[in-house]
């Protein structure tokens, strides 16, 4: 009864300014909603996407699911109370969260850290990006329904975990970057495990570049995915390793260098291609220098000192009015908090602003149109949106 | 176990709520020229009370429950930070598979809802969709303190305090977040519940259908779809 | 694409041989980390039940519930969790201020009511009870509050132990806000406090920067804040919760530091005091005391007219005459005093009741009589020599320095006694010694070991300080007497005070002796109360207790509806509780006389 | 960055300078001229990059506060611009023709702050909440814990005793 129309160069029609005519009531779009259940990698997130055939012509994201109000809820707590909440922003790399609070606090305080306290922070941080960064890498090849890596990659993470639970307390929420400080020094023994398991990373990195980056499957769909023209960089708000792989250099590591990272000597991967597969590559690389990294700092580190400056009393620890805004690299890119504060023992005003927030909206709307249904994931894990950024 | 329930304030929570444009009734031209009429409501749901499960007798009740206990299919639907603990289980450290535990893509296809933390507003809608949607005989696990009395996210505007309000939950797993080792537990736990026939709790929730559907209409605000979705 | 890529993926099959890396049980294979945050245990005897840990926590998981009766320095509160709410951050372990929460390093709770998630540890009973791992507060440096007092500075030894200046400098600005700081506002103190002051409040007001505020809440419960800010005994010290990991709060030097900021000219307009409607009755007040200015002080804001009557020729009472300037200066009394006076209080002086006017003329003339006239009689240790005119006691020698008289000072001095009035008068003399003959050469004896000495800590260092010689856990004998003066104490060893039932019955070696150089002995082993103003007529309607005082009631009515007694003479001996009990007396009479009137 | 405020104030009018470290600074300006400002900014001084835009409630001053941070990718600066604008009547001029993600910014301002732009794009839509029918709730007034307990049936069954009040009444309860 029905002819098949297999031309589809026509869709979407423009109108004459230009813009996407699309009519759902005729036969030639479907509304198609992807989400918001989440396979693995990233957060609860829907895609609205209007097709035609097996292309996407329009995208709108839906955020919200993950929307616990952190912004409001840290008004009404105190710093410290602030501290255990805010960390649960992002569930995969909670770290630069606490990072940011407290030297956001620290900053409008004026309070020292301790040299070992900033070191130990360090640690946690490149720790916390190691783990994700073993997810993510063979993350991107599951995308494209290549499990493998990730099964390696989950194992290795599984043992850094087993690390921060001995060094923090917690698996996932570590809870150890505090306005001040941290809070412990790194236990007995601690750097020659963590040590076996970078070992294990040496081992993974090119057991994995054999599986994914010269995976002739991989290539043919990675490759020329998604391109992210340089002028959007700055326009759109792309980050970190997205920004990188478009042959930017976007690393707060190296133009804000905080904590004692001018003291590290890395040189984080760029390259031009700017398609799925070189935001992948730029992902191998951030592990393997992530890798060394670590291995610099526990070189560096020292091994005793004061963990915590004193800070007042903080059951009633009130702040100077003042605001500021403090950031640093995540596995995503850049990571910002803008604190507004008033004087009294409470924030006035929190503000995260991670890269998802850009990555996942306008950047991701964009990129989706005229790609393939199928690749909607990868598309959306080569960004890293993760969705609690965005809502918060 | 029936709950205590105000008929009054029934049918005022259902009266209707604004249908999203999709779920609208709309005609559609068929490329043949042809108009063809779409009504979601009906095209799309199923507009029956459902049913509840009557347990077989003897032998082959005992029988069908160890079946289902050593069968336990997930829905992949993370719905909070617990989540995160879901692919160390399904990786080889902890391979729950050699528990009879695994991931499915749909409610279609599953029979485990893990409410793995909290939900908001708008989670909570769709998590009691795809839980409509799960086939009888079906449990919840509910981990962490979100879902007991609100945890972390007590004073939040936007997350719901206790999950037996909204949900029935067989198995409460203590933690923020639980460890995937305290997930397993939970999972010997919920088996331990089939065997001896007394994870009931969807059964429960079709007696108490209307107290359940009262507290879900009360807090979603846009209840643009039918009461059931099977 | 080439070959390679097509077959490179395949080396992964070179990993079939390798080891499963599968937890084999993960249900007891896995114990948590030794830092794990775990389940939550508690030390029910060490808990104090202060609520920091439910003030800290951000999720309200945290009840305080009743565990015990409440002891002065323990609520008898415990901590419950409500793992409904937890998120184990384990700030509540980090904060708790005598270190009794801890978290152990199990993790698996599973069950299917949702209701069970509450308990109190250390009172249920649960599996992880006795894990002895976990997170336990990180050490060392890493405290939530400071842990050190904000040092008060004294003048030097030398520089003090010559002159009546007082010693003690307060608190700057920044030293009071600093010390404030350290308050975790937990309000144990409150009940321990005999006047029940309003201590986490002021405090708040010290850090606010709102003095004035701090001020009226001092006027609340104290009407002598200078004083007490100064010479109070401080039992709130001693249970302060943040005591327990380091020094206990300044309280009183931050009571004395409010007190100190504001001016006695502003007093009237803070407290609002300006105008007081007289209601007409008459208060007669026995003593300038501090039970007798406290009564005053409340009473005149009630609106009764009240007259003190004191024997001395100048207020205070044992402030003034018992305790040395360089504790307590003699401005700052009148300071306290004059702002009471300017309530409408008059004091008539020089008039001993009992001498210039009859107990029977006041009863008739006022409405009520309150009595707070202390212990001023010195108490004799009886033993042989000590009628000699050169043993002295204490509460005399004090009196007479204050009033500026003439009083012998020897060049060896021999003191008996371990209390706070045995250290003042050391001091004093230690002092006086100083200036007339260029060194210290005084001994103070006690019965008391040195760490059972009712003195407190600081009045012994700082008496050493000064250069007297400190000689406790030594019971006097007899006064050797030559020529009419005395030469010496003779002591023996005393090896304990009180027998098994918790008599005084002290245990003394007497092989072990000793002999205490001195050409002059001060007794100051405690006062004894004179009773000899009232009247036998009134004294038939009082009944006695227990060492020999006069029973009272709750608001400190005799048996005689209008009579009201309060001070040393009934409680202390100490400021604190004069003033608590002038409070209550002040109540009780104007309750007294209400119902009178219906 | 003091020399670059100092070039603003020779072109705009700017107060309010805090110059918190040596890569951030924030000034205030008029509404009106906000959005010129950061054209300006834009073109002539190289803050291509735009980092965040938020309020901040400042309800005793019965003003919202809008920070418009910016930032340039060439010398690692980044510049606060903050503008105030009245609460009641809580409107803004759109600055989505600037750059590409600032609607979503403005969008989610207007949800959870009730602030409108108007001419942004998908302004209206919802964002983050579903069907929310009262006060946006970034708003100072509007009070979470009350919403939450009215709304989410918290547990019943819990009770606490403050200490100090607790001893009062077991120890000195007449007083």
């Amino acid at each position: 009864m029905f002819t098949i129309n297999n031309d589809r160069s026509k869709f979407p029609e423009l109108d004459d300014a230009g813009n996407a005519l699309i009519d759902l009531t005729s036969h030639k779009y479907l509304k198609l909603w992807q989400g918001p259940q989440h396979p693995g990698v990233t957060g609860n997130m829907s895609l609205e996407l209007t097709v035609t055939g097996d292309e996407i012509v329009e995208s709108k994201t839906h955020v919200g699911y993950l929307h616990r109000g952190f912004e409001k809820l840290m008004e009404r707590r105190t710093f410290i109370q602030c501290f255990p909440t805010c960390i649960r922003l992002c569930v995969a790399e909670p770290d630069p969260n606490e990072y940011l609070l407290s030297s956001c606090v620290e900053e409008l305080a004026g309070i020292e850290v301790p040299e070992t306290a900033q070191w130990l922070r360090m640690l946690a941080l490149e720790m916390a990006r190691l783990q994700v960064l073993l997810r993510q890498v063979p993350g991107q090849a599951g995308t494209f329904a290549l499990g493998l890596g990730y099964q390696w990659g989950n194992y290795i993470r599984d043992l850094i975990l087993d690390r921060f639970e001995e060094l923090t307390g917690g698996r996932v929420y570590h809870m150890y970057i505090l306005p001040g400080g941290v809070r412990g020094l790194l236990p007995n023994g601690f750097k020659n495990r963590l040590e076996e398991n970078l070992k294990l990373v040496d081992e993974f990195l090119p057991n994995v570049w054999d599986l994914i980056y010269t995976n002739s499957v991989f290539k043919k769909r990675a490759k020329g995915l998604a391109v992210i023209p340089k002028e959007w960089i700055d326009q759109y708000g792309i980050y970190g390793p997205a920004a990188r792989a478009a042959g930017i250099m976007r690393d707060v590591r190296k133009t804000h260098p905080y904590l004692f990272y001018s003291e590290i000597d890395f040189e984080p991967f760029t390259t031009d291609e700017s398609d799925v597969f070189a935001r992948s590559l730029v992902r191998w690389h951030d592990l393997k220098m992530t890798v060394d990294i670590i291995r610099q700092i526990l070189a560096k580190m020292p091994e005793k000192g004061d963990i915590k400056a004193p800070t007042p009393n903080v059951m009633h620890w009130k702040i100077p009015k003042g605001e500021t805004y403090v950031k640093c690299e995540s596995s995503r890119g850049e990571y910002g908090m803008y604190l507004v504060t008033d004087g009294s023992d409470k924030p006035r005003r929190v503000n995260l602003k991670g890269p998802s927030y850009t990555h996942a909206t306008s950047v991701l709307e964009k990129l989706l149109v005229n790609a393939n249904i199928a690749d909607t994931a990868a598309i959306m894990v080569s960004l890293a949106t993760c969705p609690p950024e965005i809502e918060r | 176990m029936k709950k205590d329930f105000d008929k009054d304030a029934l049918s005022d929570m259902y009266k209707d709520k604004f249908l999203a444009p999709e779920n609208e009734i709309r005609f559609v031209n068929a490329p043949d020229g042809s108009i063809i009429e779409v009504n979601p409501l009906d095209d799309y749901f199923c507009q029956e009370r459902p049913k509840e499960l009557k347990p077989r007798k003897g032998v082959v009740e005992k029988f069908l429950n160890w079946a289902r206990a050593e069968s336990l299919w997930v829905l992949g639907f993370g719905t909070g930070c617990g989540s995160i603990e879901i692919p160390p289980l399904s990786t080889p450290r902890f391979d729950m598979y050699r528990f009879g535990v695994q991931m499915r893509a749909t409610p279609r296809q599953s029979n485990v809802f893990i409410i793995s933390g909290y939900l908001s507003v708008k989670t909570l809608k769709r998590a009691i969709r795809s839980y409509e949607q799960m086939p009888s005989p079906k449990y919840i696990i509910a981990l962490g303190s979100c879902t007991i009395n609100g945890g972390m996210y007590w004073d939040s505007y936007n997350t719901i305090n206790r999950l037996d309000h909204y949900l029935p939950v067989d198995v409460y797993i203590a933690g923020c977040m639980p460890r995937p080792e305290a997930l397993l537990a939970g999972f010997g736990k919920l088996k331990e519940l089939i065997k001896e026939g007394k994870a009931e709790k969807a059964n429960e929730y079709i007696q108490n259908l209307d107290w359940y559907k009262a507290n879900q209409k009360k807090i979603i605000k846009d209840w643009n779809m039918p009461d059931y979705n099977w | 694409m080439s070959l390679k890529d097509v077959l490179t993926p395949f080396t992964a099959w070179k990993r079939i041989a390798k080891e499963p890396v599968t937890v084999i049980d993960p249900f007891n294979d896995r114990p948590g980390a030794d830092r794990y945050r775990g389940f939550h245990q508690n030390d029910v005897e060490k808990c104090i039940g202060c609520g920091t840990c439910e003030a800290i926590c951000e999720n309200e998981a945290i009840d305080m519930v009743p565990f015990k009766d409440p002891i002065s320095g323990d609520s008898g509160l415990r901590p419950s969790l409500d793992y409904g709410r937890c998120c184990w951050c384990a700030l509540c372990v980090d904060v708790c201020t005598t270190n009794s929460l801890k978290l152990s390093n199990e993790y698996t709770w599973i069950t299917t009511d949702p209701e069970d998630f509450r308990f109190t540890p250390g009172v249920d009973k649960k599996s992880w009870d006795e894990n002895d791992k976990g997170w336990v507060k990180p050490e060392p440096n890493y405290e939530f509050y400071n842990t050190q007092r904000v040092e008060m500075e004294h003048l030097h030894p030398e520089e003090r132990v010559d002159s009546f200046i007082e010693m003690v400098k307060g608190y700057s600005h920044e030293q009071a806000l600093a010390e404030a700081d350290r308050c975790v506002e937990c309000g144990i103190c409150i009940a321990t406090c005999p006047a029940h002051m309003g201590i986490p409040e002021y405090i708040k007001a010290i850090r606010n920067e709102d003095l004035e505020e701090g001020l009226r809440i001092l006027y609340e419960t104290n009407p002598l804040p200078e004083i007490c800010g100064r010479i109070c005994t401080h039992k709130c010290e001693t249970v302060c919760s943040i005591g327990y990991k380091g020094d206990p709060l300044s309280i009183r030097w931050l009571k004395r530091y409010i007190a100190d900021q504001v001016p006695s000219e502003r007093y009237q307009s803070i407290l609002n005091t300006n105008d007081i409607n007289n209601n007409g009755k008459r208060i007669a007040i026995i003593g300038s005391g501090p039970a007798g200015l406290s009564a005053a002080h409340y009473l005149a804001l009630m609106g009764y007219q009240c007259t003190i009557f004191e024997q001395y020729e100048k207020a205070g009472g044992m402030m003034r005459y018992g305790i040395p300037e360089y504790r307590l200066p003699y401005d700052q009394i009148d300071k306290d005093i004059d702002y009471i006076l300017s309530l409408g209080v008059e004091i008539k002086y020089n008039t001993r009741v009992g001498r210039d006017i009859t107990l029977d003329q006041l009863s008739q003339d006022f409405d009520a009589v309150f009595s707070g006239t202390g212990l001023h009689l010195g108490r004799s240790t009886g033993i042989e020599g000590s009628d000699n005119e050169h043993v002295y006691y204490s509460t005399d020698l004090l009196r007479q320095i204050t009033e500026g008289k003439d009083i012998e000072v020897a060049e060896h001095i021999v003191v008996i006694g371990g209390g706070n009035v045995a250290m003042d008068i050391t001091r004093s003399l230690a002092r006086m010694q100083k200036v007339k003959y260029g060194k210290v050469n005084i001994i103070a004896t006690s019965l008391e070991k040195e760490e059972n000495m009712p003195a407190d800590r600081e009045e012994v260092v700082e008496s050493r300080e000064e250069g007297a010689v400190l000689m406790p856990g030594w019971a006097p004998q007899r006064i050797e007497i030559q020529h009419g003066r005395p030469t010496g104490l003779h002591v023996v060893k005393c090896n304990s005070l009180f027998d098994d039932t918790g008599r005084f019955n002290p245990q003394c070696d007497m092989e072990v002796k000793n002999f205490f150089e001195g050409s002059m002995i001060v007794q100051s082993i405690g006062q004894g109360m004179d009773l000899s103003y009232v009247d036998e007529k009134w004294m038939e309607g009082l009944s006695f207790g227990p060492r020999g005082r006069v029973k009272t009631n709750e608001y400190f009515q005799t048996d005689l509806e209008w009579f009201f007694m309060g001070g040393d003479i009934i409680e202390g001996p100490d400021v604190i509780h004069g003033i608590a009990n002038g409070h209550k007396a002040a109540i009780g009479i104007d309750r007294y006389l209400q119902n009178l009137k219906d | 960055m003091k020399q670059l405020v100092e070039i603003i104030q020779n072109h705009f009018p700017i107060n309010d300078i805090d110059l918190r470290k040596k890569s951030l600074a924030f000034i205030s300006i008029h509404q009106n001229q906000a959005i010129p400002l950061l054209e300006w900014l834009k073109t002539t001084h190289g803050y291509t990059a735009f980092v965040l835009l938020t309020a901040v409630d400042w309800i005793e001053e019965n003003r919202f506060q809008l920070t418009y941070l910016i930032s340039n990718p060439e010398n690692f600066t980044e510049l606060g611009v903050r503008v105030f604008i009245d609460r009641e009547k809580a409107e803004m001029v759109s600055a989505h023709h600037l750059w590409k993600s600032i609607w979503v910014y403005q969008r989610e301002l207007k949800e959870m702050f009730g602030i409108n732009f108007p001419d942004s794009p998908r302004v209206n839509e919802s964002f983050i909440l579903e069907g929310w029918d009262t006060i946006p709730p970034y708003r100072r007034d509007f009070d979470t814990k009350q919403y939450s307990e009215e709304t989410y049936f918290p547990r019943p069954g819990r009770s606490t005793n403050d200490p100090a009040k607790h001893m009062k009444s077991k120890l000195y309860p007449k007083d």
